[in-house]
């Protein structure tokens, strides 16, 4: 990327948010990636005067990560989308839907994960 | 009373009424649909009228792809429309998924869950495509109409 | 007062997308309102793991069939910024003209569907019938009324011959003659300010910090426009972002129509500065690494994330379209409007449910 | 002007559409010219056709089957999105669209088509090998 993206850990993201969130920056998304069986990368992107400013969140799958949406509550949506989606939890979020957001409750598997491992939650149904 | 019910069931035929519903497209079907609505195609130069509740619908047009979500709807809303009723599937993606058929939680097309009695081909389908799909089904509702009573 | 929960869609008569609120009332007015997506839910981003990335191209332009040739550009642009793909001058021209073709398009479909909202039925059809001499530019150059696919990596598809160019002119100046008898209805008619004036309120600090985009954001008093980053040929083009203050559903109102004029003024002198060459350049290789491609579609900000690993097949893409970033401010205007005016005010954000879902 | 109530300003677009000419295009009865390049139905040449598959491989929502032993080329137009990627990738220039759409059906249908194979090979076919 253009752009620098800083490296946060789970316990460092609420302060990095918060400061973000003090200087002024935009919520423009988060994107979700998967890196292998275990792990997957969480990116926060923010804008303030159009100019872009990234974190990055790495974090093993089977981990609840730390949510947002009570600092951004914009982030809410995208949270509940990447738990559908990667079957990542996140704690604290502002609404959440259970992993129903996109997909209806019987679908069991985490459709973006590629590479399936056993002890993550909810991958046994499939 | 015959001749009330041959009065109704003519002008059922002759000035259908047309229930939209986007299943999952991308709208470029839906608004095709509307453009139809609007003066210049005018499909209500046909009799044919716009109506939001599938009890008074007599014609239901589908657009875009079924999913798991929607398919409980667009089969809700079929049952509740009147006997007998016509089908018309609008684009690749209403006919079969179209370019989104091999994604996760696309079905297919709307006739995995209701059976469509007209397909009309396009991505999106001109307006004129979506005239001629409406007639194509008017014809066979005719014939229906006539199993029937 | 009991508190009365009303399901607002999927199959409304308003809107032509299944978008679904769970409105909770007490009497007429609305305390809270939950969302339910997931009716146009297709999963087009994975996808990407089975078609390559040029296909992909098609795929992205059918993610909206309103803005589409605006997503197969943004995806473009982001492929080629991978692989260090130097776009020619002719092609970024017209992908500008085909972009703000597309967002006059737009808004005067929503600038009619907005009527409709409100029951000004025959302005709607005025709207919609203005947008077919639109439709028709789109047919006449692209091949299509909706999904024109120009925009490959590397350029564009198609040219534009000057007799081609003349007749664009034409027609959009006949647009434009039209739509300024519009200016008065849309603008300062009493039934249209009755229904939106102070309607759905979204403050400057609540738009920032919500995340609101394009006309939203902008008719909350804030001038960000993505086009002001200069992408494509926008930076060689005059261009102020269209500003209203007070936030309300009449404000983003003005700012779309506004905006309508822009885009066509845009045309214009994209077209008068269009430079002579090469419309496309061949591609090589496969796209590498991460980057995030934004560009301004008609209801604001698009985002594109996309992640390569020199495999013809894209490791992620992930977009991120305006509709969803508007979709927190819709949730901070409904709360104390009237039942009535819900329509009005979830219209007012220009929302665009399969794009939101994808 | 913006203080007083203004009302009846569509009246003015109302009446001029009444005293003009009518926007709506009888489609049934007049049938308006398409544009020179509408992307319309896919057709193939068959007799040009040299089987090479790349229609099937470019297409996005795979809607090509090409068998390269039976000299068959298939379509299914109900999943076509009329993209247009197929045609400009052809080496052969055999597969071309039509300015019309395809008609709506009440069944489905498929494209077939059998060719003879070609003996001799072409260099863009030797390339895909």
């Amino acid at each position: 990327m253009k752009e620098e993206v800083i490296s946060v850990t789970p316990d460092t993201l609420g302060n990095k948010i918060a400061e973000m969130k003090k200087n002024g920056y935009r919520f423009v998304t988060m994107s979700c990636v998967e890196l292998d069986s275990d792990t997957v990368d969480i990116l926060y992107h923010f804008d303030k005067n159009l100019e872009l400013a990234h974190f990055r969140l790495t974090i093993p799958k089977n981990e609840a990560a730390p949510s947002i949406s009570p600092v951004y509550f914009a982030a809410f949506l995208v949270e509940n989308e990447i738990q559908d989606q990667f079957g990542i939890r996140f704690d604290g979020l502002a609404i959440d839907y259970n992993r129903t957001l996109y997909l209806e409750e019987e679908v069991q598997r985490a459709p973006y994960c590629r590479i399936t491992v056993s002890n993550v939650e909810g991958s046994e149904g499939d | 009373m015959d001749t009330i019910k041959t009065f109704i069931r003519k002008s059922r035929i002759k000035s259908p009424w047309l229930l939209h519903f986007d299943c999952g497209s991308c709208n470029g079907c839906d608004i095709e649909v509307l453009a139809c609505l609007t003066p210049v195609y005018d499909i209500e130069r046909f009799g044919i009228i716009n109506v939001g509740n599938p009890k008074h619908a007599d014609l239901l047009l589908v657009t875009g792809t079924v999913n798991h979500r929607n398919k409980k709807v667009l089969g809700n809303l079929a049952e509740q429309m009147p006997e007998p009723k016509i089908v018309v599937a609008l684009g690749s993606c209403g006919l079969s998924g179209g370019v989104f058929r091999e994604a996760y939680n696309v079905i297919g097309g709307v006739d995995k869950i209701i059976p469509v009695d007209v397909y009309v081909p396009g991505c999106p389908p001109k307006p004129e495509a979506i005239i001629d799909g409406v007639v194509t089904g008017l014809a066979k509702f005719a014939q229906k109409k006539g199993d029937t009573s | 007062m009991a508190r009365t929960i009303i399901p607002f869609g999927p199959q409304h008569p308003v809107f032509p997308e299944p978008l679904h609120l769970k409105l909770v009332l007490e009497d007429e007015i609305v305390k809270e309102a939950v969302p339910a997506l997931g009716y146009v839910h297709r999963g087009l981003e994975m996808l990407a793991d089975i078609r390559d990335y040029h296909q992909m191209i098609q795929i992205c332009e059918r993610v909206c069939g309103i803005c589409s040739t605006i997503h197969a550009q943004c995806y473009c642009q982001g492929i080629e910024e991978l692989m260090g793909i130097e776009v020619p001058a002719r092609a970024k021209f017209l992908r500008v003209i085909w972009a703000e073709i597309h967002r006059v398009q737009s808004h005067l479909l929503w600038l009619g569907l907005f009527a409709d909202a409100f029951g000004f039925e025959s302005l709607f059809m005025q709207c919609w019938k203005i947008r077919e001499r639109v439709m028709d530019i789109n047919e006449a150059t692209g091949g299509n009324r909706v999904n024109v696919s120009v925009n490959i990596i590397g350029g564009v598809k198609r040219d534009l011959a000057p007799d081609m160019t003349r007749w664009i002119l034409s027609e959009l100046d006949l647009v434009e003659q039209e739509v300024k008898r519009l200016e008065k209805v849309l603008l300062h008619d009493y039934t249209v300010k009755k229904r939106t004036v102070g309607k759905g309120v979204l403050t400057k600090d609540q738009a920032l910090e919500l995340g609101a985009v394009g006309p939203t954001l902008r008719g909350s008093g804030v001038a960000q426009d993505i086009r002001q980053l200069g992408y494509a040929a926008y930076g060689d083009l005059s261009y102020t972002p269209v500003v209203a203050k007070d936030g309300d559903a009449y404000s983003r109102n003005r700012v779309r129509f506004l905006e309508t004029y822009q885009a066509i003024a845009l045309v214009r002198e994209a077209i008068s500065k269009l430079p002579p060459g090469e419309i496309s350049v061949k591609v090589k290789g496969k796209p590498e690494g991460e980057i995030v491609s934004r560009v301004e579609q008609p209801r604001g900000e698009l985002m594109y994330y996309i992640k390569g690993n020199g495999k013809k097949n894209l490791d992620r893409l992930r977009i991120r379209t305006p509709t969803f970033a508007n979709i927190p401010p819709l949730l901070s205007m409904l709360p104390g409007i009237e039942l009535a005016d819900v329509p009005v005010i979830v219209l007012s954000i220009d929302p665009c449910i399969s794009c939101t879902e994808r | 002007m913006t203080e007083g109530i203004i009302v009846f300003n569509m009246t003015p677009n109302v009446l001029r559409n009444f005293f003009s000419k009518s926007a709506t295009r009888l489609y049934p009865k007049e049938t308006r010219e398409t544009f020179g390049n509408v992307r319309g139905e896919l057709y193939n040449k068959i007799e040009a056709c040299i089987f090479c598959r790349t229609c099937a491989r470019k297409c996005p929502s795979q809607c090509i089957t090409v068998d390269t032993k039976e000299a068959t080329w298939q379509c299914d137009p109900f999943v076509c999105v009329y993209c247009g990627v197929c045609v400009e990738n052809c080496p052969k220039k055999c597969l071309y669209q039509k300015n019309e759409y395809r008609k709506p059906a009440i069944e489905k249908e498929v494209i077939f088509m059998k060719g003879e194979i070609k003996k001799e090979k072409t260099e863009e076919d030797q390339q895909e090998k």
